[in-house]
């Protein structure tokens, strides 16, 4: 058996393991001795890492494994979770829109300005980085406050909150009717094209 | 005119010779199986033109052969009519047809899938002895952190919606709620969370703490903590370069908020 | 993203999940698109041919996978203990073709052509992964369809079902262009002689 054939068999057993093989089985089944096992495997193991291939050869004391290499790791945990992480729904938006402008606040006053129990996408946000909890308000039950985080700028394109575009003052009458308005001279400025995926 | 009778049995009959249609049956399965016809559309008028003219023409033609046919052709236009006059009632010949037809086309089916096997099985050889490999356990990234980006107008356009939500945008209660509130900082949580933020590395000075205020009341919380540290020796404040630079020193940090709380 | 690289992920993709991957999925998580990683694995596929490696990348339809190269199969039954994975026996070629060209196919339908029981055949072939169900027929007794799996595919070493090979053709196409001729000829030229070949 030359070398590249030698060092194929072993990749080929240890691919279908999956677990590690004691390098004395290999061995013993293609009729050699462990040293040559080990010399031919750490060669394996060179090539794959000199190549920088998507999978690494480890052994562990006298046992071979051939395992994923670590620097796709986050690739293949995006590409095999289940589900990929959905873009924020429109309750997500309001609650991340309240945490933004009202920072930082409690989860009772999320739900006081929806109207609706909103901690399930407060755990989201939260989850997700967006919002982070900053503490306790020193009331009875001391609830948590939160506010936005760093990834929040970035997830919105800006560095401080400051750049987020002003609010109007909401307590007169036509809090609404100024809200929009906002919301339109935006539109009409910025030129781009809004997408809002609901 | 007596009904002719025909006997499925002796339609189906199948011929050893090497010939394209084994009997009317098969000729008839073939018309169907390749959408040529379909039994309740026939149009007896094509066929009895046919017919007639096979009749008319049967003294040219090879008898043997042609007989098939018109064998075939009286079949259909008899089942035809038969449908035709009895509605919606079975007809058991038809049932029977069909389920000859069936048989008939399973036994081809068989034939082919017989002789295409070997062919697979060489096919199936190497693939038989590949193995997969059982799957590598996720490494616990457990990283759900967001990977899209949103423009800014959404969040106003979210609390639009909200504010203009049904009957809560006439009440001028809940317009009221948008109005920010202010919160008041316990000086405990802020030491806590300076510790925090001085040991994670994320803030050095004086000034990066105040600027990681968001409101002017946790500006004077942290104002006010920092004070309360200092006094307490777990805090050291050291100028540089007109910069004043916040480090931890002294107690052990884990005890503090306990001494400042109240 | 470079070429090296490019492969390198999507090796590592496919030794972590051991199952097949839709290209498509890969192609999300890496930014780029379905033909892009197709040529890619391609190319992979081919290196390890080339190579004579211990393993191989095969597509399936649109999905991508790792074995271990056929040539390697002793080596790695001794080695790992493994029952070496049993031939198909000509019952189940002929359950498995009979699914593979008629698909989807009801078991009373397996049972009709081959005019024995295949319940016992249908089995075995479920539980190697060979066959699936894939739904129920809408008739009395709502029975199981089955077809054939991606495990199918890579068994007979094909991408898709249309390069399985032609079925001998049921019934002569010629016997029909010459009925239809005949039928022709009978409605538009009673002068001419009536000629039926066989």
């Amino acid at each position: 058996m030359d070398d590249r054939e030698l060092k194929s068999t072993i990749e080929a057993i240890l691919f279908a393991s999956g677990e590690p093989v004691p390098a004395d089985r290999i061995a013993l089944v293609l009729g050699t001795d462990k040293e040559e096992i080990l010399k031919a495997a750490k060669d394996l193991s060179d090539e794959y890492s000199f190549q920088q291939r998507g999978i690494r050869l480890v052994r562990m004391d006298n046992a071979l494994q051939l395992c994923s290499a670590p620097e796709y790791a986050q690739s293949i945990t995006f590409a095999l979770e289940r589900r990929k992480p959905p873009r924020l729904s429109q309750p997500a938006l309001e609650v991340l829109a309240i945490c933004a402008y009202f920072q930082p606040v409690t989860r009772a006053y999320v739900d006081q300005v929806r109207g609706v129990d909103s901690s399930y996408t407060m755990g989201i946000l939260l989850e997700r980085g967006l919002i982070e909890a900053c503490g306790r308000l020193d009331v009875a039950g001391r609830p948590s406050i939160y506010k936005t985080s760093e990834l929040f700028l970035r997830t919105l394109g800006i560095t401080t909150l400051t750049e987020l575009p002003k609010l109007p003052d909401m307590s007169s009458d036509d809090g609404i009717a100024k809200l929009s308005q906002v919301i339109e001279s935006l539109k009409f400025d910025d030129n781009r094209q809004l997408k809002i995926e609901i | 005119m007596e009904n002719p009778t025909y006997f499925l049995e002796g339609i189906v009959k199948s011929r050893d010779e090497m010939q394209d249609f084994s009997g009317p049956l098969n000729l008839i399965l073939m018309l169907l199986s390749k959408n040529k016809i379909e039994i309740r559309d026939l149009k007896i008028s094509v066929i009895l033109e046919q017919y007639i003219d096979y009749i008319s023409k049967m003294q040219q033609m090879d008898l043997d052969v042609a007989s098939e046919f018109v064998q075939m052709a009286s079949y259909l236009v008899y089942l035809k009519t038969k449908t035709l006059l009895v509605g919606d009632e079975e007809v058991s010949e038809l049932e029977e047809l069909i389920t000859s037809l069936e048989q008939l086309k399973c036994k081809e089916a068989y034939t082919s899938i017989k002789a295409i096997t070997p062919e697979l099985a060489k096919a199936a050889e190497q693939g038989t002895l590949m193995f997969s490999k059982v799957p590598e356990p996720l490494k616990a990234v457990g990283d759900k952190t967001y990977r899209y980006s949103h423009e800014p107008q959404e969040l106003l356009m979210s609390l639009l919606s909200i504010v203009a939500r049904g009957d809560i945008s006439r009440d001028p209660e809940h317009n009221n709620i948008l109005v920010p509130k202010r919160i008041i900082f316990g000086v405990r949580e802020k030491c806590e969370q300076l510790i925090t933020l001085l040991r994670s590395g994320r803030a050095h000075t004086l000034r990066e703490l105040y600027l990681l205020s968001k409101t002017r009341s946790e500006v004077i919380a942290t104002f006010i903590s920092v004070l309360e540290l200092c006094s307490m020796g777990s805090l050291e404040l050291t100028e540089c370069n007109g910069e004043l630079t916040v480090s931890l020193c002294g107690e052990v940090p884990d005890e503090i908020p306990e001494l400042v709380s109240d």
